[in-house]
């Protein structure tokens, strides 16, 4: 056990921890007032929830002893077996403890990603049933397949540093999905202007979730030395470089803004999220530009058709997470990371199509299964406030306060 | 006595209040707005794109003022907020029956 | 002329706007105000338990209307803006003695 | 019908909201202003030494009374919002010509 | 020397430092608007002041060569003879600067948590003189006692491992006997409504607090290790069980509030934070539950009180903190740390009476202590600001200041 | 290559990244409404553009191979040869990825700090393009001469921990050369109120840098051990003795502000940044006050001139980071770091003369190169909106965008 190791996964899952709030900011700002609480407090019942469900069960779905590719065996349910001690297959320089809370981090800011889809008109507690539901059922066997000591995706050699396809593009995917089934917000087919009450609330969002990206994507090296580092600089110049191709395309289409560069930089840090440890730092810049041209596009596109996926969840981290995954296999490294392998520009094209198989399979499942539990959820307790809640605002509605005071 | 609502544009208060206070008109109480006329709304920035607010903010300021000097605040008031473009704003005049210090409890046009 | 002065509930504002639009009235000015009437308060939820506020918030519409044209406008802010249930709020007409554009100095009935 | 705006202190809002009440006037509009008068501004703290500020804050309540209740809600608001000191505000009566209660469509003293 | 360990404790170090002004955010966004910027004021004020002192002899007070288990000795006065190496007392793999400065964030937030009773009507002036006393004459002593080498509750064998005793028991029960000498807030009485002015603003402030209680908690461990890994796990774990449990009962009386989750969580560290190393993660889950339960009802009672302890320190940290005292008397496991002890779950009935011994002389030495000081400064200086300066509000009466500027 | 040391060098990283966002909020907070948006947005546009350019260029020129003691040669330009080895002679002990990127958020937040002296006035465009040419030709040489082996400045002695010359006199200096050519606000001569919009938001803010800058400072020291925790508890000295000061300077003028105490702490952590790792803990007490006084009468002074440095960088940046260099010259001692000098309370004098050529020769560059650089600006794209877009508010005319939504 290395004690420098040790303090920089504890770290990097402090950091982690902190991007849920990150993120409740971030989307909190992007509503309207009379829903930035209801907003706000979805990402930290999520926060509650699945940090509970983690330690009980997540975590031996996720990455106990492997049955058959698909999942994780229920010998540690409860954390039994689990201890001070490292792991002998995740991870082996720090307690097997900090690899599970470190993992479980990640699982909560995943659920947490897709209600970006559904604010402002769901049920609040559709959504905690919804996010049990997906968590249990999307989220752990992906993971498994993934990151699991014997995952099938992990068996085909897929590459994922740090959760392209676990995280991004099963949130992504599922928040297109779970907005199909939901429906639009009122006012969103009449073009209704929904103007965000707070950017400043979503520039600081977007910081702390910049700044908690470090652990998230260097942390992922699950050791502190240079595979870390080179992650970390990697993680940041794609942010950078995402962040003003953003400007740049604002400015071509009229003004660059601080919502823009707040949602260009978040895009840049998902699209590194796959490849973080396996490319070079500096390939960080094209994937970062790609990654923001895609998403910016894509969001425009989207805002003309009639799924009202807010937040734009799909356009950011389902396309940003693609991306990235696929960049992976063309920017990947062997010289980077040996536990990785050569990409497309190192002339090796097998790693672009596993990638590619990992991608393809992850949107179907993804998709398909939140569909699924959406519609089931939707016939047996229902999805949507009253029509009267949406219009009064969630907050009112659903939590009885409003954000900020009388007089 | 005359009520005096003025919305205008909030870039306009500071020289607007301070011409008034040139021709002796202290008093005085402002309030955000939000407007809309034959300047319909604006675009603002989307993440990606825009969207059209249909309210712009405004400043509504309401003076009482003895009916000799209705003339000149009015007169003030137009020339000051003025930009000749759309969007400057409106004046309104409004009959008062009554007005009362607080403090004093003076009342009528002692009260101003 | 008259002024309308229009307490509605805030989420009344989009179709009272969109309907006073569709009479072809554009001009107006809102703010954020906060009520009391019949409908005394709301709990909201303080940490445990809960506390009354005294004020709900609301949207004061303010319209300057020819007078040919305040029936209409009356109606359709009085249809649009209700529910039924306690809390739809008030509508109050105040006389307009004169009112200017600021950007052309247009007086009287030309000014609206 | 009459509309009472008075213009007073934040801080006795409460004191005037609950007097009013006492006297049966359950019904009234509130909005934060900002306002100047004798009380010309106030100077705030800026990091090292300190600044101006043109206008403070203050509070405006709306009140339409019938007019045999004018009397006493004046009285009542005038009495409970002073202090002595200068900024305790002013009263305007303005007069209604109508009145409508949105929920019911009641009109004139009935919507009051 | 270990230099994973010292990264552990300076980064440690760092995120409890960052609950100060957590907490001003914590608080800040609970009281009317007019008393926001006085309300945090409290909180930087006291960093900047007892971060002095506690330099100057705080900390020798506090960790100097013990005078008959009651108090430190002066020999490390002004941090004379305290350097870079470790000591050899305490965290003796870390330079004893780390210590010292890790140790000085606990009473800094320390003092700052009382605040919370006494918002929106003490004098400035007053706050800061009783906060020198309460910190020399209470804080500076009970450390001593539970936590300096040769301390007198030490030596019995009360466990307090990150501060339930020191930090929120003495937080928790100062405030009520400062609040009760303060007397209530104008309006208190007459149950006039003091609305929140910023909620996402308290959900912020819980935010970093939760952020760094992970450095208050398994920082604690001293060590960068597997100690340190389950103290974290722990805290998480009961910070989501103590939230998920408020959110629960708020659905049960109405309804589930953002504010009530923030208040849930910090109600779960606070009652996790003596147990967390000495217990299995999974305790945290009950942990949580009976802590968020106890302070939900304990809360609710005290507002129909007479008593305006305005943001129920007491309820949260006192009762929080009683009750993770006595968790840690019944939960402990020598197994999860051998400088702990068993709990009664595991047939030691000792610990718990150890444990209730040591509950019983804070809560009974905090409050008559405070209660003196606060009577003291009173009649000296005078506690409460003039009744017009509390009605026109803080912000303007003790600052100049409003928070919000104008048009 | 040691884990922990590189553990401590990437959580300070982070840290230090963390403080331009921290930047945007307490500038942000300080300028009108109507302006908040474009004041956040510069530092955010500036973390984009200059991580990009510090990858592609900038660490080259400051820190690769000496050219004659004047900058840096252009054998890393895009990081060439830099990996995940540590370099032969920066920061041995961490990978040498890992000093390009803490260095590189150096650079970030040096540009950041002049935007406090253009704010509400100056063209976007024209700010991004001025951000290029100072990074490169100021900020880049300024720090080949300190920190690069074979600078001229090291060569000469000059002791600099953490950025006093380089990063605040250079930023404070050049905001003084920067505001002279772009000229005051309008509304300035009129000493029009300018109310600051967001107190809470400059305080967070504030929390944000404070706890950034144990990244900053204790990390300087490169390696996680005795000298960063001495570094770490100077800085935390620092910051609360120069807060408190200005709280005692608030009183004594007429009130304590949250405002003062904020920019404080500031003050104090400016001034100890150079001294942090040179000079007793203790010795930060008097290194703060000084600060905080120097700083306070400083701004003063400023704000009855009619230059509108808006946000007093060059008082706070400028005169702290003097102060704080000359500092070093006194408080320095040899048995604090061996690696340093003793200063003149410990009888050398020679020290305070080769801190004061320093101070004075980036006084002398700074201000020269940055009034040329912004002269050339001006007369290729122009510097300031026009006049009714400033009256505006820059939110609405450079970004499209307003702060806080509507109804
Ligand atoms: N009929 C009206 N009633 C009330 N307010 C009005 C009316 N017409 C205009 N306003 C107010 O005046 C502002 C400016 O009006 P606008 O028609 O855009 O100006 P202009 O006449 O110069 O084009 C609007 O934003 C609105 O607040
Ligand atoms: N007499 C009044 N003067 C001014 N405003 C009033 C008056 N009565 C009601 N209002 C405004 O109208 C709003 C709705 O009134 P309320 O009496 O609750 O509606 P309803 O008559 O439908 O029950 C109130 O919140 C308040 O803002
Ligand atoms: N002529 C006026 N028209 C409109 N509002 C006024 C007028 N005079 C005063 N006010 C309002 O009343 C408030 C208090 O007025 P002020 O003159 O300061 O009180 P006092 O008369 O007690 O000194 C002002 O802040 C302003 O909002």
């Amino acid at each position: 056990m290395s004690a420098g190791d040790t303090a920089w996964i504890l770290i990097s899952t402090a950091l982690v921890m902190l991007m849920t709030p990150g993120l409740a900011l971030f989307y909190g700002g992007m509503v309207r007032r009379k829903n930035v609480l209801s907003t706000m407090m979805m990402s930290f019942a999520i926060l509650a929830v699945i940090g509970i469900l983690w330690v009980l069960y997540g975590y031996t779905l996720a990455f106990g002893p492997d049955k058959g590719g698909i999942i994780g065996g229920l010998n540690w349910i409860g954390l039994s077996g689990v201890g001070q001690e490292p792991s002998s297959v995740y991870a082996t320089t720090v307690p097997h403890l900090a690899f599970v809370m470190f993992q479980g981090m990640f699982a909560i800011i995943t659920v947490a990603l897709i209600t970006g889809a559904v604010v402002e008109r769901i049920k609040f507690s559709a959504l905690l049933i919804f996010s049990v539901l997906w968590f249990t059922l999307v989220y752990c066997p992906v993971a498994h397949w993934v990151w699991g000591s014997g995952g099938w995706l992990a068996e085909l050699g897929a590459l994922d540093f740090a959760g392209g396809t676990v995280v991004h593009i099963t949130a992504g995917i599922s928040a297109i999905a779970v907005a199909l089934v939901l429906g639009p917000r009122k006012g969103f087919a009449e073009k209704q202007a929904m103007e965000p009450g707070n950017i400043p609330m979503v520039a600081l969002g977007a910081a702390l979730l910049w700044f908690g990206w470090f652990g998230f994507n260097a942390g992922s090296a699950l050791t502190s030395g240079g595979l870390a580092a080179s992650a970390f600089i990697a993680t940041n110049t794609a942010a950078c470089s995402a962040a003003f191709t953003w400007i740049a395309l604002g400015w071509i289409h009229r003004r660059p803004s601080l919502l823009g560069v707040a949602t260009g930089a978040v895009v840049g840090l998902v699209a590194i999220t796959p490849a973080a440890g396996f490319v070079d730092p500096i390939a960080a810049i094209p994937i970062g530009m790609v990654a923001a041209a895609i998403s910016y596009y894509v969001m425009m596109w989207r805002s003309r058709q009639s799924v009202d996926e807010s937040l734009d969840v799909w356009a950011c981290h389902g396309m940003g997470g693609t991306w990235g995954a696929l960049a992976a296999g063309i920017f990947a490294s062997a010289a980077i990371n040996s536990a990785g392998a050569d990409g497309l520009i190192h002339g090796n094209v097998a790693l672009l199509a596993k990638q590619l198989a990992a991608v393809a399979v992850v949107w179907v499942f993804a998709f398909g299964a939140t569909w699924i539990i959406a519609k089931i959820v939707k016939a047996v307790v229902g999805l949507r406030v009253k029509g009267e809640e949406e219009v009064v605002g969630l907050d009112i509605s659903q939590h009885g306060e409003r954000a900020y005071g009388g007089i | 006595m005359k009520k005096i609502e003025a919305i205008i544009r909030q870039e306009k208060l500071e020289p607007v209040r301070a011409a008034l206070e040139g021709i002796g008109i202290l008093g005085m109480t402002v309030m955000e707005v939000s407007g809309r006329g034959r300047q319909k709304g604006i675009p603002l920035q989307w993440r990606a794109g825009e969207y059209r607010v249909e309210f712009l903010p405004k400043v509504k300021i309401e003076v009482v003022v003895l009916d000799e000097d209705l003339g000149k605040a009015l007169n003030t008031i137009m020339t000051r907020a003025r930009t000749g473009d759309r969007g400057d704003g409106k004046i309104f005049v409004l009959p008062i029956e009554n007005a009362i210090r607080v403090r004093t409890g003076d009342v009528g046009e002692n009260a101003i």
